[in-house]
């Protein structure tokens, strides 16, 4: 269906939130905690954080909570009880999430989907509605052109806005989802703006081609030094994985005392050695070089081919955060350049 | 509203404070009736997780006991343990876990008296505290 | 509320069976009979099995499709879950999600020879099977068991390996290592791969179903080769670590292909193009 | 810097090492850690104020230990590490090379661990200021103001271990967080779950802990870490007078007991 353009004032984003509210749904907005960016609950736009290149975490928690009860039980002498999780999702407006996170509901949705269906996701991401903001500004670690987004790629978000000269928004209304949205204050959104989209968004370059670094990667399994040399440095800790907006792999944990418990899912790395340890000791990625590998093959390698995803969408994050300066980009443009 | 009863868990060493606990019955001295206890080999053995995890199950106080600086069974298991409490009286202190919730004490087989008197002491501070609902609930949060 | 993929069957464990130490089997009903009457499996599939409070753990269902009503699974007790499981008594109820996975094409496998390779505790994926097909058994023609373990005492299903050698329409050549053997043990002393040398079955039309030890299959095909066996009629089941069994939490697969989806079962042609992740 | 540069190209072409573990130019403004194997990689050698991190942490890596002997550059951070790593027998002077450097930024001669600890002993190792006003400042707050404040920057962790994995002292094969017969520690990122880790993690580093600092700068998600830790450590000067990393054959302040340690918190 095409994109309604419209203008969305400055002023207004105080009445669109009160809206939003009124209708029972509850906004996630980035918000200033220290020197870290936060999704959080907010009631207005005076609480959110401005001027920000990525929140610190994603928000991926949303439809993807790092915790989350899967069902619970009781004891009962020697029976067991099994209930449903209690709590339903409850209606959810994302704001100012970025265009790479909000593509990255997608990719969660594809391995959440792509043979069993995972219900309990997929209510959640139901309940969700993405009201994205393009990006003005970009780093070095930005790559999202790269793998398939943009900085004002409307993919994913329901409604996507680009802030102006005028500091009101071009507000792109894409979905249904995005239209119900809309359709709660309907004044708000005037006619389209004239000004140029395209020059209030960031310049991200594109750094690779991915169908070559797919190709190259299909090849590079057994190049066992090649891993090792780009993983030397890596400490093998969980931080890229766990601020990854597209990371979905998870373990599964139950939690009991004597009367009865929980089955909790929670976020896992597959940069942790216990990740693939069997019982019996061994271990298929036993070395940092070969959970290393894992991490790259599975978002550019495995998932495509899959899920039909990349399962990454150039957030950066990764590399931003990493504490040893495991650069994901330059690693990418290594492989991509491989003559081997 | 029937009186605050708080639940307080004791850790004690097997050699002192358990027998000195026993000696408390056999002479049929009376104290609260709040205190469940768990008997360990020695205060050295008291693994300083216990206490936390204590409170997370519900407990309001905690006390935790072994033998005098110099009887220990395992003859230093004490002056061990007396370090690391110490260290981890202000770990706890300063990530704001209230210290007056977590009693010490050396109370020898012989101190049936002591164990009483100690009790019933620490008994009456937490019923003066009240319940510890500011470590139950946020233990509680973040599953969703 | 719609269906949740991780919620599991309720199960009351019917009978344990000591199998060896360590080892148990359990048959399992279910607790619900509508569910139970819904259930359906083919060989090869797995399930994840749970003790309420401590999680769940992976086996394959070791009992045939063709015996209704319960299921069987066997394992030995080594990590947390396991260890709870054995905890568990007769009457006590336990968690199943399942079946998972892909199967043993025992259609394809019609008037066809059956051998099976099998070492310790890895006779379970092949028991659903070797039932399967005694309780088919016109439908296959020569049908061998080789199966070996360290003791005498940690051969599993000892009762059923005897049912089944007194049949006369199944040949089963058992085997322990050497220093395993009781004085009255009767079967065959030596490791799987030099047993199976010398019973040197034909492969002509003839499917090898291998589960062991890693090191008893790295040494078994070598000799199945020998024989004249060629990769595409070599089966054997993988297991890696598991959590969903369903795809999607990111631990099992070998490559691009997930243990949980694409597997358990693989032939040694596909074992072959894939990447030595297990 | 061409100093040290020179120094690990000797040393490399020596043989005195294999490789040397050092910083070179990262990311944005970030250093970051490099391995030079051939004398003339040295080059990519830096030595500046980005260059923080603490590189004994590489120690524990197999893939790192595979390179050979190492030469590991060295500010005050590493060589109390390194102290400390030998104190609990976890490396052996034999099996490295220090280059130390000095905190304005010289080359140190440290041929043996006694230099080093000689070193250390001179260096100031008290608070600055700014490191006891970042204390005071919490310690200022009262019990609730402190429960809330660590509860909420517990509520950000994620359990990711990054401050596990960039600690050099947190070494454990098998950390406790990954036992699993009882789950004593529980698995996902709660609220329990994150303030029984940090709890457990300060008190493993308490009398180990050299101050590095990294484990917060490691945390994606900014939790000061280094604040409990630098408590303990504090705390066990105060009333021990013992510090971690100040030589070879240190005790362990957990390890040994007085007679006369103050105990008026017990009855």
């Amino acid at each position: 269906m095409a994109i309604d353009k419209k203008l969305l004032k400055k002023e207004s984003l105080d009445q669109l939130f009160s809206r939003l509210k009124s209708s029972g749904r509850s906004i996630l907005a980035p918000v200033n905690r220290g020197e870290q960016i936060f999704f959080e609950q907010v009631n207005s736009p005076g609480e959110m954080a401005k001027d920000y290149i990525q929140t610190t975490l994603s928000a991926k928690g949303a439809v993807f909570p790092r915790c989350e009860e899967l069902f619970s039980y009781r004891f009962e002498a020697q029976e067991v009880k099994l209930e449903d999780r209690k709590s339903e999702p409850k209606p959810t407006v994302i704001f100012g999430l970025r265009p790479c996170d909000a593509a990255s509901f997608a990719v969660l949705n594809s391995v959440f989907t792509w043979d069993y269906q995972d219900e309990l996701f997929k209510s959640r991401l139901e309940k969700t509605a993405v009201i994205g903001l393009s990006c003005k500004k970009a780093d070095e670690y930005c790559f999202c052109a790269s793998v398939g987004g943009g900085p004002g790629e409307t993919q994913g978000s329901d409604i996507l806005l680009t802030e102006l000269s005028s500091g009101n928004y071009l507000a792109e209304i894409v979905t249904d989802k995005g239209r119900d949205l809309a359709a709660l204050a309907p004044e708000l959104f005037g006619p389209a703006p004239a000004e140029d989209k395209e020059k209030n968004l960031a310049a991200v370059a594109k750094q690779f081609e991915l169908k070559t670094l797919n190709a190259k990667l299909s090849q590079l399994f057994d190049k066992n030094q090649l891993w090792v040399e780009q993983s030397l440095r890596c400490l093998g800790c969980g931080a890229c994985a766990f601020v990854c907006p597209a990371c979905v792999c998870f373990d599964l944990q139950d939690e009991a005392g004597r009367k009865g418990g929980v089955r909790l899912r929670c976020w896992d790395s597959c940069g942790f050695s216990l990740f693939t340890l069997h019982t019996s000791g061994h271990n298929p990625r036993s070395v940092q070089s070969q959970r290393w590998r894992q991490r790259l093959m599975h978002k550019f390698a495995y998932m495509p081919e899959r899920q039909n995803f990349v399962g990454c969408v150039g957030c950066g994050r990764c590399s931003r955060l990493c504490p040893a300066d495991m650069n994901l980009i330059e690693h990418l443009k290594e492989i991509a350049e491989n003559r081997e | 509203m029937s009186e605050f009863e708080p639940k307080i868990i004791a850790f004690v060493c097997n050699w002192c404070t358990y027998a000195g606990a026993d000696l408390t019955g056999t002479s049929r001295i009376k104290y609260a009736s709040n205190v469940r206890m768990v008997r360990l080999p020695c205060t050295g053995r008291i693994d300083f997780m216990l206490l936390l995890k204590a409170f997370d199950q519900g407990a309001d106080g905690i006390i935790v006991s072994g033998c005098h600086p110099g009887d220990c069974h395992y003859t230093a298991g004490n002056f061990h343990a007396r370090r690391r409490w110490m260290v981890f009286r202000e770990l706890l202190d300063f990530i704001g876990i209230d210290l007056r919730r977590i009693h010490f004490a050396w109370i020898s087989a012989a101190e049936g008296g002591k164990f009483a008197e100690f009790v019933n002491q620490v008994t009456g501070e937490i019923k003066k505290l009240g319940p510890y609902e500011s470590f139950q609930k946020a233990m509680s949060a973040g599953i969703e | 509320m719609t269906a949740n993929l991780y919620k599991p069957y309720l199960m009351r464990i019917e009978k344990i069976t000591e199998e060896a130490p360590g080892v148990r089997t359990f048959r399992l009903k279910f607790v619900n009979e509508d569910e139970g009457k819904n259930f359906s499996f083919q060989a090869g599939q797995f399930g994840l099995y749970s003790v309420f409070g401590e999680g769940e753990s992976t086996f394959c269902i070791a009992s045939s499709p063709t015996r209704q009503g319960y299921i069987e699974c066997t394992f030995r007790q080594m990590g947390r879950v396991t260890t709870a499981l054995a905890r568990c008594e007769e009457g006590s109820v336990i968690g199943f999600r399942g079946p998972y996975g892909n199967i043993f094409p025992l259609p394809d496998w019609k008037g066809r020879n059956l051998l099976f390779v099998a070492g310790g505790i890895a006779l379970p994926p092949l028991r659903c099977v070797i039932q399967n097909a005694l309780d088919r058994r016109e439908n296959f023609k020569d049908l061998t068991i080789i199966y070996g373990a360290r003791t005498v005492a940690d051969l599993v299903y000892k009762h059923e390996l005897g049912e089944w050698s007194k049949r006369g329409d199944v040949k089963v050549i058992t085997t322990v290592d050497p220093g395993g053997e009781t004085p009255d043990w009767k079967g065959e002393v030596g490791f799987v791969p030099a047993v199976l040398e010398k019973a040197a079955p034909t492969s002509a039309n003839t499917i090898a179903l291998v589960c062991g030890p890693p090191i008893m299959i790295k040494l078994t095909l070598p000799v199945l080769a020998k024989l004249g066996f060629t990769p595409e009629n070599i089966y054997s089941t993988l297991e890696n670590r598991m959590k969903c069994g369903v795809g999607k939490c990111g631990r099992c697969n070998v490559g691009k292909l997930f243990v949980c989806k694409d597997g358990p079962v693989f032939t040694l042609a596909q074992l072959n193009t894939m990447p030595p992740e297990y | 810097m061409e100093e040290l540069r020179k120094k690990a190209r000797e040393a490399l072409a020596s043989g005195a090492a294999q490789v040397v573990l050092g910083y070179g130019k990262g990311s944005g403004k970030k250093a970051r850690a490099v391995f030079i194997r051939k004398p003339d990689q040295a080059d990519k050698l830096i030595l500046d104020d980005s260059c923080v991190q603490n590189l004994a942490v590489y120690l524990k890596k197999p893939e790192v230990r595979a390179l050979g002997k190492p030469a590991i550059v060295s500010r005050l951070p590493t060589m109390r590490a390194l102290l400390q790593l030998a104190s609990e027998n976890q490396v052996a002077e034999k099996d490295l090379l220090v280059l130390g450097v000095s905190h304005d930024g010289k080359l140190l001669d440290l041929p043996e661990f006694k230099a080093m600890e000689d070193y250390v002993a001179t260096a100031p190792l008290e608070l600055t200021a700014e490191e006891r006003a970042e204390l005071d400042k919490i310690q200022k707050l009262s019990l609730d103001e402190r429960w809330r404040y660590w509860q909420e920057q517990f509520a950000k962790c994620v359990k990711c271990y990054a401050c596990r994995a960039a600690c050099p002292l947190c070494y454990c094969a098998n950390c406790l967080a990954e036992c699993n017969q009882p789950q004593w520690l529980p698995v996902p990122s709660h609220q329990r779950g994150n303030l029984e880790w940090h709890i457990i993690r300060a008190m493993h580093l308490a009398g180990r802990c050299v101050s590095c600092g990294d484990c917060s700068r490691a945390c994606p998600a900014g939790i000061p870490l280094h604040l409990l830790n630098r408590k303990l450590a504090e705390e066990l000067f105060r009333n021990f007078k013992s510090r971690a990393g100040m030589s070879a054959k240190g005790e362990y302040a957990l390890g040994v007991f007085k007679p006369e340690d103050k105990e008026n918190f017990i009855k």
